[in-house]
């Protein structure tokens, strides 16, 4: 990483952030001190295991700014309980920086910058074709970088279901009445995976939204989709392409199914690649200079590197960072600019 | 136990009579809510400070608020149509079970300590089960969707009422119901014809107060997926769409303003 | 005889009102029950409803009990402090906007005005309040602190209004028959009535408050609320169980204690 | 005929209210109850009607001893005695007549009980007995805008549409003034001379009690210290009833409230 | 020394409550003020302190044109005369002690009159107010627990710690028992006498105001239609004050009631 110490001096120190603010007195060559730097995480995983797998990660951030030139007293970490929570606090400057999915980003983008595009394993499958996924299964991790995963239209085993299911395995193309006529458990439309991708999915294949299907209903969480399905609620929901790895286990202990998860479940559906997590800082906040954020790019990407730090970020499945510009997410801007237009 | 510790003043009359005087609790009380404070201040790092420099925050949102989205309108007759359906029916079945419920926990009407006990034990644990928690539980028994909702509106209309109305009933003028049972009326006719007029009031604005809540606390049922308006707000919440939910406030306090000139003008009728 | 049976007919006819009235609202309770329905009861969906029971009264005794940060006794604690705090900002809020709003002090618009003020403000979901003060004080306790008190102000503020419209004034009578001024009056005529019922509806709010913090949880401002709904969203029941024994005993006792302080309050 | 034959009564926490009672009241009889607070008047009234429970003796209504009637037998009982308060335990909320119809309640068929609907029959006898205490245009008006002296008359015809035998009062004019007292009073009056119903009136207005009543009992501290025809009764008897000089009604007021 | 010199008040709505009204009531005496529903005894007690502006006439006191005193002064005029309500008008929600010592705040310093802390010589006085109405023990309970009589007697207390010339009472006893009643009236009377105070006191109770008072004045339709001792009143002056023999009194009640 590249040091500018020199620079950095003038403009935190000025610093009047409630959150933060660095005291140097003096222009000195020495660390620049930063009182307190506020992460915060959206809970798209459990948060409980975020808050303990992510512990570690403050001492490692502490220790990689300090190469840095930082010295960081404090580095505390938080939860949202919702999407919406973490925009707000980096747009208005209360956080620091944000573990924020794309489309987030994008929503809060008047107030947050992204430095960095979070890079994970690809998965065993990355086919657009169906059917593949539902013939090689289990879906399994790969040691392949992706910057981009795919939401999934899935199947479940109630009877409307399984014949879905049966007619991709068949190579039969589902049509409109097809979908139409099941119930549908999706997640609320800010969602990538979802909704937005479901939606452009279906926008291309059928010129319809998913406001157009007759039973759709909106579920709290993806755990609540599952469950729906499992309990015949729901014969078709949407999620992330590794979702079903994530209730293997639920499936057969708390939502009581006794075949396995990848024999009830049939992928009916690929949508388009969706730009991986970010990191992203407040355009508010007094720390981020613009060597500042370097640094932060610096210390993340190598931190990604070492054995504990790829432990810490494991819990978002992501593998590594890589640099990122505003321009990179022009395609999930045009996504939500389509779904937006929608809506009116 | 405080007298012991602090033991009264005596005041003497200039005609020797003596008077014991208890030394006030207020100071007492105070220090103990000034220590609660701080503690809590510490606890949850409250600061004025920061409250008068970022308060301008505050307004970002409710500025966007402020230019509610008119066009915007009729996409919100359905769902206010289910949030209104599922407080009503919630409300309304609510407040007709609170009723015997409360009889039956109002230690003047009825005799047996137990019954009353435990009838206001249900009331108390009933009130403390979190509305969200019950909704999502029902949203798994009866599907997503405003069912769920009408089953957790009951049940917290339930206890609500409930409690209220058992207070109600508790503090009525027994003299009628004294009247009555010398008139020859068993107890429960007795409340029927002494009570009854007397709560009636009472009863019917406390529901007509909580289904106006109810309207209220149907858009955060929404969240878990108990339908109505509620899902709208998190839509747009989620598109950070605050123009839109400024739109749906509006319509909102439309509704409850209107509920509660309805139920003013019942009042009004009764009392 | 004849007296009586005029009287008989001069008996006021509202049958129309009261038959009005009945057929409106038995067809509201009609129309509301369109709502009804039982097409996703099965077997499985009970099945589901089940295991979350029996989560529930399976609870997690080691999160009951241990004592890190993340222990439910640490939340609840961090809860008392949110809503104890909160009540404090919504009361101090309320007085004004309740001697604004009451119809025997101001004049009628400008406690028009503020009554709907009133609605506005009871009105806008807690999920609103807690982005917008997220936005002043970043997703901690404190905003929690913010959102319980302007949640609290409707309520508080309509109950305050109710004992300002019940104040006694024959008191005041009695102290203008001492002599004493406007100021003198409010003081020991009118603060000695209001104190005693304001700190009673407030230990009442604090009551309510305790009991919504789960929705906190959803505004990312801290305490127990959060947990829960995350323990809820990830299926986690037996966790559920486990903070709402904690919760439920704590309002039991918390409602226990402020019964009584509130009847000694009113009563003496 | 109304017998106490050694009736005694404490209450549950001890306080003795009565004891070694022994009176025969005879049908059409106005009898006046005097005695200072606390004394027992209170008691001793809703004893008759089993308001309270006596714990000694015998206490017999027309030779039917009250304490042994059961559940039902005991509200059926109580039909034929009508009851008056000081406070005229009115519902308030609701209008004259719906007050005066309560009194049909117990005889009415289940339906009609719970919806309040009553027959044409009983409005007119609950007209009519609004018309016997002279407040007939007041029948569709709401108790609470009546005066004191308003309300106590239909508490009144209350009890006369219960058409009773008995009617036991409570200081039915405590809180009246003077004129309206007298107008109650003569309803009482009138009531008991035309209808031939008994009277039992605790009273605390010597004055009236004198003028009005046949019959004075005089209670002390649960004991009857006078009983006899109103012509017999004496300043010494007040002052026995009363507890000697003014001064002494005063310490004995006070050392009463204190044993209570 | 009272003055009233043809005084007359007519209410905003268009009602005479008094006419012609001329009177002298020297310090020290002891007045009931007698009459029917609405004849106008209030408003009569009222208009000495200026509780009510009279509309003609003139109003002295020791010599003093009260309808002349403006503000401040009528405040300071207003703590010489003492005022007892029917209904007590006490802060029922805090203790005899903070009811006694209101009295005292018009003379406090300004810090004192916001923080409500009194001095020990104003605690003093107010306890020894207390002590002269016999319920010194009850100094720091609160109103709310204490019976009717207690609390008149802290509405005593409070004036007498007023430390007034004079004392209007309206209707202090309708609201005590009989026994309660004379033991107030007696410490009327005894602050009366010992005092020289002088009390103006309007009261439904015929019987007590002939046994207590010196001096009776009978008000009828807003007219004096009595003044003189007790001694001189007789049955017919009664009749007259209220409206001629019983059934008339009946009748001009009614009517007055109407005409309300
Ligand atoms: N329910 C009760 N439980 C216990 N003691 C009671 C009860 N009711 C009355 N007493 C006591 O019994 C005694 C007689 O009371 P009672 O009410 O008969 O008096 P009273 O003559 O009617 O007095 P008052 O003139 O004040 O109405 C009193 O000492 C009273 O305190
Ligand atoms: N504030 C008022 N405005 C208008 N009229 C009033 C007012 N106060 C009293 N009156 C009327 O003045 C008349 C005299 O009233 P006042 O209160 O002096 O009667 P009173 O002799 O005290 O009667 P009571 O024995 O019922 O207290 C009545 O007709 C009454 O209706
Ligand atoms: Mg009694
Ligand atoms: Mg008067």
């Amino acid at each position: 990483g590249s040091k500018n110490e020199n620079n950095a001096a003038s403009s935190p120190s000025d610093s009047a952030s409630p959150s933060a603010s660095a005291a140097s007195p003096s222009a000195s060559p020495a660390a620049q001190e930063i009182k307190e730097l506020k992460i915060s995480f959206v809970p798209s995983k459990d948060p409980e295991q975020i808050i303990t797998a992510t512990e570690p990660l403050k001492d490692l951030l502490k220790n990689q700014l300090a190469t840095e030139g930082y010295n960081v007293d404090k580095v505390s970490i938080d939860v949202g309980t919702t999407y919406e929570a973490v925009g707000e606090a980096l747009s208005a400057g209360t956080t620091d920086i944000g573990l924020i999915p794309g489309g987030t980003y994008v929503l809060y983008d008047d107030g947050a910058d992204v430095i960095l595009t979070a890079t994970r394993a690809g998965l065993s499958n990355d086919s657009e074709d169906p059917a593949l996924w539902n013939k090689n299964k289990p879906t399994e991790p790969t040691e392949q970088q992706a910057t981009y995963y795919r939401g999934l239209i899935i199947a479940g085993p109630s009877a409307k279901g399984q014949e879905l299911g049966a007619k991709i395995n068949n190579g039969e193309e589902l049509t409109w009445d097809d979908l139409n006529s099941a119930n549908w458990a999706v997640m609320s439309s800010s969602s990538s995976s979802g909704y937005i991708y479901p939606t452009l999915w279906l926008q291309e294949k059928y010129q319809k939204g998913i406001s157009d299907l007759k039973n759709v209903f909106t579920s709290d969480s993806y755990g609540s989709s599952f469950a729906r399905l499992a309990a015949g609620q729901a014969d078709v929901l949407v999620v992330y392409a590794d979702g079903r790895r994530d209730y293997v286990e639920k499936w057969n202990t708390d939502f009581g199914r006794t075949a396995s998860i990848w024999d009830e479940t049939n992928v009916i559906g690929v949508t388009d690649g969706i730009y991986n997590d970010t990191i992203s800082v407040s355009k508010k906040s007094k720390l981020m200079t613009d060597e500042f954020k370097k640094a932060l790019q610096d210390a993340f990407m190598a931190i990604a590197q070492t054995e504990e730090g790829k432990q810490v970020i494991a819990v978002y499945s992501h593998e590594g960072y890589q640099p990122a510009q505003s321009s990179d997410y022009d395609a999930e801007r045009q996504a939500q600019e389509f779904l937006k237009s929608l809506k009116q | 136990m405080y007298d012991k510790i602090f033991p009264p003043k005596k005041v003497t009359l200039p005609n020797g009579k003596v008077v014991l005087e208890k030394r006030t609790r207020t100071p007492l009380i105070l220090l103990v809510l000034i220590v609660a404070t701080i503690l809590s201040v510490n606890f949850t790092e409250f600061s004025l400070k920061v409250l008068f420099t970022r308060i301008n925050e505050f307004f970002v949102i409710i500025g966007e608020m402020a230019q509610p989205r008119w066009s915007y309108l009729p996409h919100l007759w359905k769902a206010l149509v289910d949030t209104l359906q599922m407080s009503l029916l919630g409300s309304m079945l609510g407040a007709a079970l609170a009723l015997p419920v409360a009889v039956l926990s109002s230690s003047n009407v009825i005799r047996s300590k137990t019954v009353v006990a435990v009838f206001k034990v249900i009331l108390s644990l009933l009130r403390s089960l979190p509305s969200l928690v019950t909704a999502l539980i029902a949203t798994y028994v009866f599907g997503l969707g405003p069912m769920a909702g009408v089953i957790a509106i009951l049940l917290f209309t339930i206890s609500y009422v409930g409690k209220l109305l058992y207070e109600q009933i508790e503090n009525a003028d027994m003299g009628p119901f004294e009247a009555m049972e010398s008139l020859g009326m068993n107890r429960i006719q007795a409340f029927r014809h002494a009570i009854m007029p007397q709560v009636l009031p009472g009863y019917l604005s406390t529901s007509l107060f909580c289904f106006e809540g109810n309207v209220r606390y149907a858009a955060i049922l929404g969240y878990v997926g108990a339908g109505g308006i509620g899902l709208l707000i998190k839509e747009n919440l989620g598109w950070r769409d605050y123009s839109t939910v400024g739109m749906i406030v509006v319509v909102l306090v439309v509704t409850v303003y209107l509920i509660e000139t309805v139920s003013e003008h019942f009042r009004k009728k009764l009392i | 005889m004849t007296n009586v049976e005029k009287q008989l007919f001069a008996s006021p006819r509202n049958h129309r009102y009261i038959l009005t009235v009945t057929v409106i609202v038995v067809a509201l309770f009609v129309w509301s029950c369109l709502v009804v329905s039982f097409k996703d009861v099965n077997e499985s969906s009970l099945k589901i409803a089940g295991n979350i029971m029996k989560g529930l009264i399976h609870p997690d005794m080691d999160l009951l009990f241990n004592v890190t940060k993340q222990s439910v006794l640490y939340l609840l604690l961090e809860t008392i402090a949110i809503a104890f705090l909160g009540t404090i900002v919504g009361a101090v809020l309320s007085v004004p906007l309740a001697f604004l709003a009451a119809s025997n002090i101001v004049p009628k618009p400008v406690s028009w005005l503020t009554r709907l003020l009133l609605i506005v403000i009871r009105t806008i979901p807690a999920l609103v309040y807690g982005l917008m003060f997220i936005r002043v004080s970043g997703p901690s306790p404190f905003a929690g602190v913010l959102t319980i008190g302007i949640t609290s102000v409707g309520m508080l503020a309509k109950l305050y209004v109710d004992a300002i419209e019940e104040l006694d004034t024959k008191v005041l009578e009695s102290m203008t028959s001492i002599g004493c001024s406007t100021f003198e009056k409010i003081r020991y005529g009118i603060l000695p009535q209001l104190l005693s019922v304001f700190m009673s509806v407030t230990i009442y709010r604090f009551d309510m408050n305790m009991r919504e913090a789960s929705i906190l949880g959803l505004v990312g401002a801290g305490g127990i609320g959060a947990p829960m709904i995350f323990a809820m969203n990830s299926y986690r029941w037996n966790e559920v169980g486990s903070i709402l024994i904690g919760l439920v005993v704590l309002i039991l006792i918390i409602e226990f204690v402020s019964n009584k302080l509130r009847a000694r309050l009113v009563k003496g | 005929m109304i017998e106490f034959i050694g009736v005694e009564k404490t209450y549950a926490n001890g306080t003795i209210a009565l004891q070694n009672i022994n009176l025969t009241i005879d049908q059409g009889e106005f009898v006046a109850v005097i005695g200072l607070s606390g004394a027992g008047k209170s008691t001793l009234i809703r004893c008759i009607n089993r308001m309270h429970d006596i714990t000694g003796g015998q206490l017999n209504v027309d030779e039917v001893d009250v304490a042994k009637l059961k559940g039902k037998q005991i509200r059926r009982f109580r039909r034929r005695i009508g009851m008056i308060f000081q406070s005229f335990n009115l519902v308030t909320r609701t209008t004259v007549m719906k007050n005066v119809l309560v009194s049909f309640v117990p005889d009415l068929p289940l339906w009609r009980r719970w919806t309040g609907i009553f027959t044409k029959a009983h409005k007119i006898k609950a007209l009519e007995a609004l018309d016997k205490v002279g407040i007939l245009d007041k029948a569709f008006i709401r108790v609470d805008q009546l005066s004191g002296g308003q309300q106590q008359r239909v508490a009144l015809a209350r009890t006369l549409a219960q058409n009773p035998d008995i009617i036991l009062a409570d200081e039915p004019i405590a809180s009246l003034d003077p004129v309206t007292s007298r107008m109650v009073m003569d309803d009482f009056k009138k009531i008991n001379k035309e209808m031939n119903i008994s009277v039992i009136m605790n009273i605390h207005h010597v004055e009236i009690a004198l003028e009005y009543a046949d019959r004075i009992i005089g209670i002390r501290k649960g004991e009857v210290v006078f009983d006899g025809p109103t012509n017999k009764v004496t300043k010494d008897i007040l002052g026995e009833i009363y507890g000697g000089n003014f001064d002494e009604i005063q310490s004995s007021f006070e050392e009463n409230s204190a044993h209570v």
